[in-house]
């Protein structure tokens, strides 16, 4: 055990659809306004849970999925935000690059999280993805 | 919803998308639809004007870049007016800043254009 | 079964702890917004689950159960917004009236809910309440 | 965190407390103190704003209500500015719009304070 108090939880569960990942944004939105992170962190928090469940939210449109849920749990400890993001929005499985390329997801948004956060891992699940951010405030 | 989209054209008739609220993967495809449809209709200059919005997501960046694309394909441009840093920040830290005309107004983005031949 | 959909579900977790009242506004926001409802109707949900949670909050604190959860769970149809509010707050017992009554909790909550939306019901669960309420658009 | 309270005397004396954002089961016990204060330093007079407020719930409204039968207890009063026609739905839809004395602007409110003997 660490000598820290358990941080608190907050966990969202939205439909895997376009039209609801702007609620998971507002909800992050009030999580990190309530710690010690500056404007522009919060906007940074928010941006990344965006674009990840965004992600997620493109997956399931791709493997027929769209009837699945997203799961955003933020842990709020003193000074540091964990944000994990679940999806059962099936394999992310690059398929091979004969078409538009317009269609292709993640490589803007996998580099906006990567920008954003200061540390993310992407990890497969069974039947999903598990996304896992960490924000440090100040 | 909070997202709407309007079109106008300028004096000198370059045709401009003015978007307002949250666009994202829920509305961008809208933003994608009204700029296909002025591609059709041969435009070669397209002002999209970021103004009043307040959230953009990659989703929307991929559309902006699509567009652009197409347009420098026909010699065009699409330019962006966006004063919003905020906003301003997405395209910084992707880079994407240097790959497109960006302006802080309307009035700005007019002269720039009526100079270029 | 009826001849409609089912209804979307986005379901929230905050802690009972008036810190947290405000992500579960925020998200309820998010969802109402999303949904055929007036500007002032989107207001009126903000309001009722916001004065719902606070009501939670205030007996847990009472009830020295301020480590439980509040579950927000949004049911979302097309002109018909149904919010569960459940909470682990213990008993809403009040106690008889002998203190300054500032400190009672409920009434003015309770009124504004009543006045906000359609329907309201409350109902005690082992171990906490379970508030229904329901909004319906146009 | 979306609040903050300032506070400042107008030229007559009455003391303001202004208050930005979102007033709460969160942040009301703010409000509560520094009313406390006023009314321990002796005010008969004190003035709330609400011009900045985006959310007011029924703590709040319950610190105002406590505060306002103080204030009457010693022949005072407190009075609020809320131009805004949301927060002032609040008051509007419990009653509360006929306990209080609301006005629209500081400047109102100064010179109906004035008036008062
Ligand atoms: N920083 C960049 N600069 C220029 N072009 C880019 C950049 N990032 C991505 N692109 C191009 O933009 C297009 C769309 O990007 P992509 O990441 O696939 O967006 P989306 O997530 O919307 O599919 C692709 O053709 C890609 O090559
Ligand atoms: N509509 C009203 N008009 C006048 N006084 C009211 C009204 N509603 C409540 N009160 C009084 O305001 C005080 C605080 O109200 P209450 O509902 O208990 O608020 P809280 O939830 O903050 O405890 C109580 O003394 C109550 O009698």
């Amino acid at each position: 055990m660490e000598a820290q108090s358990e941080p608190a939880v907050v966990e969202l569960r939205i439909p895997c659809r376009p039209e609801y990942v702007g609620v998971a944004r507002l909800a992050l939105l009030g999580v990190a306004s309530r710690m010690k992170f500056s404007y522009d962190q919060v906007e940074d928090v928010r941006l990344a849970v965006g674009e990840a469940c965004t992600t997620s939210v493109e997956w399931a449109t791709k493997n027929n999925r769209a009837d699945t849920d997203i799961v955003v749990r933020s842990s709020i400890a003193d000074t540091k935000l964990t944000v994990d993001i679940i999806d059962s929005s099936g394999e992310r499985r690059e398929v091979s690059d004969d078409q538009d390329n317009e269609n292709e997801p993640e490589s803007l948004g996998a580099l906006l999280i990567t920008l954003l956060v200061d540390e993310v891992t992407v990890t497969p699940l069974n039947g999903g993805t598990h996304v896992k951010m960490v924000k440090y405030a100040g | 919803m909070n997202f709407s989209i309007d079109t106008y054209n300028m004096e000198s008739g370059v045709p401009v998308i003015k978007l307002t609220g949250e666009v994202d993967v829920y509305t961008a495809p809208q933003l994608k639809q009204q700029m296909i449809g002025m591609l059709e209709a041969g435009a070669n200059q397209i002002l999209i004007d970021l103004t009043e919005v307040e959230y953009f997501d990659s989703t929307a960046l991929g559309v902006l870049i699509g567009g652009l694309k197409r347009m420098r394909e026909r010699d065009g441009n699409l330019s962006l007016i966006c004063p919003n840093p905020r906003i301003r920040r997405v395209f910084e830290i992707t880079g994407l800043d240097k790959i497109f005309d960006i302006y802080n107004s309307a009035d700005e983005a007019k002269i720039a254009i009526q100079l270029v031949p």
